[in-house]
């Protein structure tokens, strides 16, 4: 069926541009550098900018990708709102667009209608995936701290939803405190130190993100109480450092959000000017570690 | 120091017409640049967008003018953008007069605080705003549930941001006619000059019997509304209120309007000039992106801050040194 | 010739009240720690520990070490904006260095970690000076320069990459403790100490006031303005260069891209709260401890008590606000 | 008083001020009467500035009544007392620089056009006020370009246009020269003429005794006399002014100087044909140890620039300077002052004090490399020099720690005379060394100035008052147009002569006023 897409030309190298949003943590690093490497092994041509926090610059980065008449635009929307318009510019200008890591509002713009496809993972389901965790671990009883992300952004709102879904099927589990650590070591370990002083009788710390965890491993230390005995931690994002942690069990439990994008994102593409049918959304297929498995994943991790 | 000025030329005059031109000379010097070296820069398109998103530097910016010009600053443009863009979102549904007039209004109230605290309360400008670009970020927050609010899209909000008028993007158009009264209100109007001798010497304002305090308040609240302007354009442009957007644009704000030859003492200052800044420092950004897309050498966002330090020194030491050359003389 | 006509009562204010304005400009900052700590030893439970006050005394060091060096460098009428990227490079450097292949566990390394780092930070700071005293830029922007140009550095330098670490003995500076005291604690107060005589009892601290107070007056009067200024913000640099390391060494980890971030605000607002006049001529080193500690304690109190962020903010607004209006100078 | 006396106009009663509990004002009053002028005369601190600044708002009074044109008023800012009849020469030259002269002039009473400011009007309506006045200045031009003097006569411009029925002049010839004072004068009458009430404060008494109808004298923020001027001769008002016996006060001289017979011979600093953009344009003199030597000089004829160009605060752009018989070049006044050379700006404001810095910290300002060891301050050293000098020169405050921004004018002054006696130079340039200052501790200030110079100092002074040139030095200078045109000396140092020189019209002599 004719979607209205724009087209896509089979040929041998391309020039794409990849709209990142910031590059203020290693999550983010990581996903950039798997972009470039990915166009590098390829030979194509990567047109990447960064948006630096601000829906409003990653607009005109995208614009001036259309201006530069990029074959495709890969996008890793700031914002599910503010990114729409400028996805209809694209299309109107015959660009096909590939959203990665955060989907836009699908009444502005549709999957499969007006860009090609989502590729990431599900914020809302990570949240609800470390809450069930917790569920069951503590049989619906736990006194727990959440350190959200940036105030404001669509994964700490997203990571906190999902939990909260948990959390309301739980009576038993209760929400100490829920601050912000702004996805930062420093200020995870800040805001838990202080916390921890406000309520000495939490038992499991949920971090939206492995460096707040990991901050908030180190005021716990400081503390004195001992993460993963007396204090349960768990994190988002799964990289190499807080596996690590897992398997030194001072973590207990991560899911995955792999930043590691290009391969998936450039074989998609490929696939898309092939011709072949590309499903509007590519979840990818998250991982978990545990001390059960840490070990073994260890490797893999990003 | 020259040696004399002659009384039938007067050098001074051209001196400082051709100081204010610097960084219009640069503009066009980086525009020449661009439009040779990357293809689809000088186009339509291009040229469109990119002033329709520097559209809200150019508001706050402007609002900016005036207050340095008093010899005072306003950190909280940035954050009283998002909470306009908000307050936007929110009242969309009612259409583009009250979603334009409502926000701006906000705006204005939050200049009024900051007016008030300055001028009655007596505190530095840059304490007070500092604390009012954490409590119209915190308000912002609050407003919108720590999220994104979607603007109305069936009403005519969205056509404020997104549409033309006459083949022109409407946020530019905004940008456009407001430096035009801009202009005409510093150079010709009792309030322009009050605005300047205030900066200039406020305790000789003050004795010469100029209503300092009546002025300052109505610089501040101009700041204020203009930010709600760029808030209002926000939100209609990207569909959406954003409560954490805005964060550092007050230095973006303050950086265009000292290389457009303002001093940041006060009393010495032009808004033409800070419109010029405006699209040189915006013009920067795109020149980078396009840079970055020719391939020959892609510099990581790192090296594009690194980059954008050192253009806005040399751009800074550049205008200084002529300001000066023109005002010794 | 006294007691002559009746006068309209209101002007005659009342003695007390005066004297009681003069005691809140002097005292009111001290007052709000007073009042915040009282209010917290009452609702907040557990407040009145060793470990809560560790806590925030480690966690407020960092930005009342910064805050002495903006306090110099706004009483010349300055202003610093690039500290929280100097303390980005510095903590970008370090871990470079006593991680590199030659110095690696190598004491000389660990040595070479404190000193390079922060000698480059109070390079760059004298940058600053050179900016604002020889090409006589505006302060905001002349460090708004390093401000952006500085996170980039640092970024580059690290290629945006965290550098994680295990190494105590650097990590001494961030985690040590002396007679069960923090380390950064006690440096801390060596440096608002050492500040505050060099501002009462060196030439050094005369000059900086009198470049602040009237600059041509001190000029003619044979202080060497200029040099006085390279000082301030190379000291400002420094101590930011200080302030990194331990940032760094706190956290086992160093990442350029959030070292220092927001450092300048909270600087100033510490500053400002602590009763130093932004307009240069007048400084409190003593007054920016008490405004660190006062903004700290708020932290600490919203926290506690779980007040949202949004919320948090606008009470942090307010509080701000409200210290400096207590300590305002009057106007006749 | 007689029956037949005019209007009341101002009548001021019982007014207190205190600052932060230390009261300036305790009891003052004055009374003003339309179409008379009105001398308004204290010591240093009496508290006259104070009180005129209370009258039109920029200060609020703690007690006492005010009443204007036969109402009781209390005006709040300058802006209420502008529009309610009075206008204001404050005692600091308060403009904004930056902006134009026609600006300053009609700032608030710009004329407009269509709304927009009419600039050709308003440039054609400055220009005009300022040649009923006899002067000619390009109006277009920023007031920072012109000179102290052209800025008070610009200031004094501004307050006669408002047509105003009361104008408060504070200290307004304090850097003027004769012949401007001259014009002032002939403005003032013209006011008496329009039936406008005048006050007028000044430390020099003749000036109050040329131009004055009425005198209120002032001390310790009290009222302690107010009368026709005519009734109280010169010795009675300086008693009363100063709280003394009248004999007290006859024993001493016109100035306080008192000249001795010999004139150094040694060359301490000598300059030739120095050079700098249009203002200076070939000045040469030579200071030889132990003399006071004086610099006269209408506006503008670079004095100042001279003074400053010896002491290393500006570069020049040609000219030979030696220091003790050694070439020199002088690139701060760091380095003047290493030299052994002291410079007291005319600019008390701008260039003197740290209006934040206490007295001790403002007095000691420069000394402080010799009172320190490896950078840090030797307090005992710091207040031995404090308690001499406040003590010697009579400086009045509340305590050395004292912000000196809260000493009154001439008490400043004196803070600033002491930063460079204590340096005790080899040279001081003194500009303008007792402008805005009492004539008691004027007298001091020149006997001190004398005491020092018999004790080996060396002092270059600038001065617009031909009187303390020709009793305080052995021989004057005379600059015209940033070129020394004269050196007087001896029998040929008068009063007359100077002026003459001054202007350029010595063939003509004999027909000087
Ligand atoms: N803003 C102020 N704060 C504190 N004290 C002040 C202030 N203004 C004036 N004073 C004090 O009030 C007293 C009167 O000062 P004022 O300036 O009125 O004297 P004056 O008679 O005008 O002297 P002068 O002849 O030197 O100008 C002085 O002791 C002065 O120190
Ligand atoms: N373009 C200018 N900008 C700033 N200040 C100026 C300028 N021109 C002159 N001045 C200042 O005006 C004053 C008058 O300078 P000048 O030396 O020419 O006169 P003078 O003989 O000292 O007269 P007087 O002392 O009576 O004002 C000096 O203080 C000088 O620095
Ligand atoms: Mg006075
Ligand atoms: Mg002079």
């Amino acid at each position: 069926a004719d979607t209205g897409l724009p087209k896509l030309a089979k040929k041998a190298t391309y020039k794409v541009g990849f709209a990142q949003t910031e590059s203020n943590n290693p999550w983010r690093i990581a996903q950039t550098q798997s972009m470039q490497d990915e166009a590098k092994k390829l030979g194509w041509q990567l047109v990447y900018t960064d948006a630096q926090g601000s829906a409003a610059k990653q607009v005109a980065d995208v614009r001036s990708m259309i201006a530069q008449k990029v074959d495709a635009i890969f996008l890793s929307p700031r914002e599910e709102k503010p990114l729409a318009p400028v996805i209809l510019e694209a299309k109107k200008a015959g660009i096909p667009v590939f959203l990665i890591d955060r989907n836009v509002d699908q009444s502005l713009a549709k999957a499969g209608n007006d860009y090609v496809t989502f590729i990431g993972s599900n914020f809302i389901q990570e949240g609800q995936r470390v809450g069930q965790w917790i569920a069951k671990k503590t049989n619906g009883k736990a006194n727990i701290i959440e350190l959200e992300g940036t105030t404001g952004s669509s994964p700490a709102n997203d990571r906190k939803k999902g939990f909260d879904d948990v959390i309301a099927k739980n009576p038993g589990m209760k929400i100490l405190a829920s601050q912000t650590g702004d996805f930062s070591r420093d200020k995870g370990r800040q805001v838990m130190e202080t916390l921890l002083q406000a309520h000495p009788e939490v038992d499991v710390v949920y971090a939206h993100n492995d460096e707040m965890a990991i901050g908030a491993i180190a005021a716990l230390e400081a503390a004195g109480r001992k993460p993963g005995k007396d204090v349960l931690v768990l994190s988002i994002d799964g990289g190499r450092e807080a596996v690590q942690l897992v398997v030194d069990g001072k973590i207990a439990y991560v899911v995955e959000c792999n930043p590691k994008f290009g391969p998936k994102a450039y074989s998609t593409l490929k696939d898309y000017a092939a011709g072949k049918k590309i499903n509007a959304k590519i979840i990818n297929p998250d991982r978990e570690f545990h001390s059960a498995n840490a070990a073994k994943l260890l490797p893999s991790a990003y | 120091m020259t040696t004399m000025p002659s009384k039938t030329t007067d050098p001074g005059r051209i001196w400082k017409q051709l100081s204010q031109q610097g960084v219009l000379i640069a503009l066009v010097l980086l525009m020449v640049f661009g439009g040779l070296r990357y293809e689809g820069f000088i186009t339509e398109y291009n040229l469109e967008s990119f002033l329709r998103y520097n559209a809200m530097f150019g508001l706050i910016a402007l609002g900016m003018t005036f207050v340095i010009i008093t010899g005072g600053i306003d950190l909280s443009v940035g954050s009283v953008v998002a909470l306009a863009s908000v307050v936007a979102a929110k009242v969309s549904g009612q259409g583009a007069l009250l979603g334009f007039l409502i926000p701006v209004l906000v705006g204005a109230g939050v200049g009024a605080i900051n007016a008030g605290l300055i001028t009655r309360g007596r505190i530095a400008p840059f304490i007070v705003t500092l604390a009012t670009l954490l409590g119209a970020r915190g308000l912002a927050l609050l407003v919108s549930g720590n999220q994104s609010v979607s603007a109305e899209y069936t009403g005519n909000f969205i056509q404020i941001g997104q549409g033309d008028f006459l083949g022109f993007p409407i946020p530019a158009w905004m940008m456009v006619v407001a430096f035009l009264i801009g202009i005409f209100v510093l150079s010709s109007t009792q309030f322009g000059r009050y605005t300047l001798s205030i900066g200039d010497n406020e305790d000789a304002a003050r004795l010469m019997g100029l209503p300092v305090d009546r002025t300052k308040f109505w610089v501040y609240v101009l700041s204020g509304a203009l930010s709600g302007m760029a808030g209002v354009v926000l939100a209609s442009q990207f569909g959406a209120g954003q409560p954490t957007e805005g964060v550092g644009w007050e230095l973006t704000a303050i950086a265009a309007v000292v290389v457009g030859g303002t001093l940041l003492t006060g009393g010495v200052g032009t808004v033409w000039g800070t419109f010029f800044g405006v699209l040189l420092l915006g013009m920067i950004f795109n020149v980078l992106n396009f840079e970055n897309g020719k391939g020959v050498i892609s510099l990581s966002v790192y090296w594009q801050s690194v980059i954008r330090g050192m253009f806005l020194l040399l751009v800074v030491i550049l205008q200084s040194r002529l300001t000066r050359k023109s005002s010794t003389s | 010739m006294l007691d002559s006509k009746t006068m309209k009562p209101k002007n005659t204010p009342p003695k007390p009240k005066m004297d009681w304005k003069l005691f809140l400009q002097q005292y009111g900052g001290l007052l709000a720690l007073l009042v915040l700590f009282v209010f917290n030893a009452i609702f907040t439970p557990n407040f009145l520990s060793m470990q809560t006050l560790n806590i925030n005394l480690t966690q407020v060091a960092t930005i009342v070490i910064v805050g002495v060096g903006m306090t110099l460098v706004i009483a010349t009428g300055g202003i610093d904006l690039s500290v929280g990227s100097l303390m980005a490079i510095a903590g970008a450097l370090a871990p470079m260095i006593f991680m590199s292949d030659g110095l690696k566990d190598n004491p000389l390394g660990i040595l070479l970690a404190f000193v390079l780092p922060v000698l480059a930070a109070a390079a760059l700071g004298l940058f600053n000076g050179l900016l604002v005293s020889k090409f006589e830029l505006q302060p905001i922007i002349a460090t708004l320069v390093l401000f952006i140009a500085g996170r980039g550095i640092a970024q580059v330098l690290t290629n945006g990459n965290l550098q994680t670490f295990s190494n105590p003995s650097f990590q001494y500076i961030g985690l040590g403790k002396v007679l069960g005291l923090p380390f950064q604690v006690i440096l801390m107060v060596l440096i608002v100490a050492l500040a505050a005589w060099v501002m009462r009892r060196t030439v050094l601290g005369r000059s900086i006031l009198s470049v602040g107070g009237n600059e041509k007056a001190a000029r003619l009067s044979g202080i060497p303005a200029q040099r006085v200024k390279y000082a301030v913000y190379a000291i400002s640099g420094l101590l930011a260069g200080i302030a990194g390391l331990i940032t760094i060494a706190i956290n086992s980890a160093s990442d350029a891209n959030q070292v220092g971030q927001n450092m300048e605000l909270d600087a100033i607002a510490a500053v400002a709260v602590g009763g130093t006049l932004l307009e240069g001529g007048k400084a409190t080193i003593v007054g920016t401890l008490i405004g660190a500690l006062i903004i700290q304690l708020i932290r600490f109190t919203l926290l506690a008590k779980g007040v949202p962020d949004s919320v948090a903010l606008i009470v942090k607004a307010g509080i701000i606000v409200g210290a400096v209006a207590l300590q305002r100078s009057r106007r006749a | 008083m007689t029956t037949t006396s005019p209007q009341i106009l101002l009548s001021m009663e019982h007014i207190t001020k205190s600052f932060a509990g230390t009261p300036a004002l305790r009891d003052s009053s004055l009374v003003v009467r339309e179409g008379e002028v009105h001398a308004l005369i204290g010591q240093n601190g009496a508290g006259k500035s104070t009180l005129l600044k209370i009258l039109t708002g920029a200060y609020r009074k703690d007690t006492g009544s005010i009443a204007f044109a036969g109402r009781e008023v209390n005006f709040k800012t300058p802006l209420e007392s502008q529009q309610g009849g009075i206008a204001t020469i404050y005692q600091e030259v308060n403009l904004v620089l930056k902006r134009s002269v026609s600006e300053n002039i009609l700032l608030g009473r710009e004329p407009k056009k269509f709304g927009m400011i009419d600039w050709k009007e308003m440039h054609r309506q400055a220009s005009q006020i300022l040649q009923d006045m006899g002067i000619a200045l390009d109006v277009t031009r920023p007031l920072q370009d012109y000179s102290i003097a052209t800025q008070q006569m610009v200031s004094i411009a501004r307050a006669i246009s408002m047509k105003a029925r009361l104008v408060v002049m504070d200290e307004p010839t304090s850097s003027l020269d004769e012949q401007e004072v001259e014009t002032l004068f002939a403005v003032i009458r013209k006011l008496k003429q329009e039936n406008v009430g005048v006050i007028f404060v000044s430390h020099y008494l003749d000036e109050l005794y040329a131009i004055s109808d009425h005198i209120t004298v002032m001390r310790d923020g009290k009222t302690v006399h107010s009368g026709p001027i005519r009734s109280i001769s010169k010795f009675e008002l300086v008693a009363k002014m100063l709280g003394r016996e009248i004999g007290e006060v006859e024993r001493q001289g016109r100035t306080g100087f008192h000249k001795k017979n010999t004139t150094g011979q040694e060359e301490l600093l000598t300059v030739k044909d120095l050079k700098r953009g249009n203002k200076l344009k070939g000045v040469n003199l030579t200071v030889k140890k132990g003399e006071i030597l004086g610099v006269a000089g209408l506006l503008g004829s670079g004095r100042t620039e001279t003074a400053r160009a010896l002491f290393g605060a500006d570069p020049t752009d040609a000219g030979a300077l030696s220091w003790k018989r050694q070439p020199i070049r002088l690139r701060s006044p760091r380095e003047a002052i290493r030299l052994g050379m002291g410079f007291c700006s005319e600019d008390r404001k701008e260039e003197g004090i740290i209006p934040h810095l206490s007295v001790r910290e403002n007095l000691t300002l420069a000394l402080l490399p010799r009172i320190s060891r490896l950078g840090v301050i030797d307090p005992q050293a710091q207040q031995k020099i404090i308690d001499k000098f406040i003590q010697r020169l009579g400086i009045k405050c509340s305590s050395p720690e004292q912000p000196i921004r809260e000493l009154s004018g001439g008490n400043q002054q004196k803070v600033l005379l002491a930063r460079w006696l204590c340096m005790n130079p080899d040279l001081l340039i003194l500009d303008e060394p007792t402008r805005g200052i009492d004539v008691g501790a004027k007298a001091e200030i020149q006997n001190l100035i004398s005491e020092l110079a018999e004790d080996g100092l060396t002092v270059l002074m600038i001065s617009s008052e031909l009187e303390e040139l020709t009793e305080g030095c052995q021989r004057v200078m005379v600059l015209r147009d940033g070129e020394t045109v004269g050196e007087l000396s001896g029998k040929n140092l008068s009063e007359k002569r100077i002026m003459h020189a001054m202007a350029g019209t010595e063939g003509a002599a004999h027909a000087g006023q």
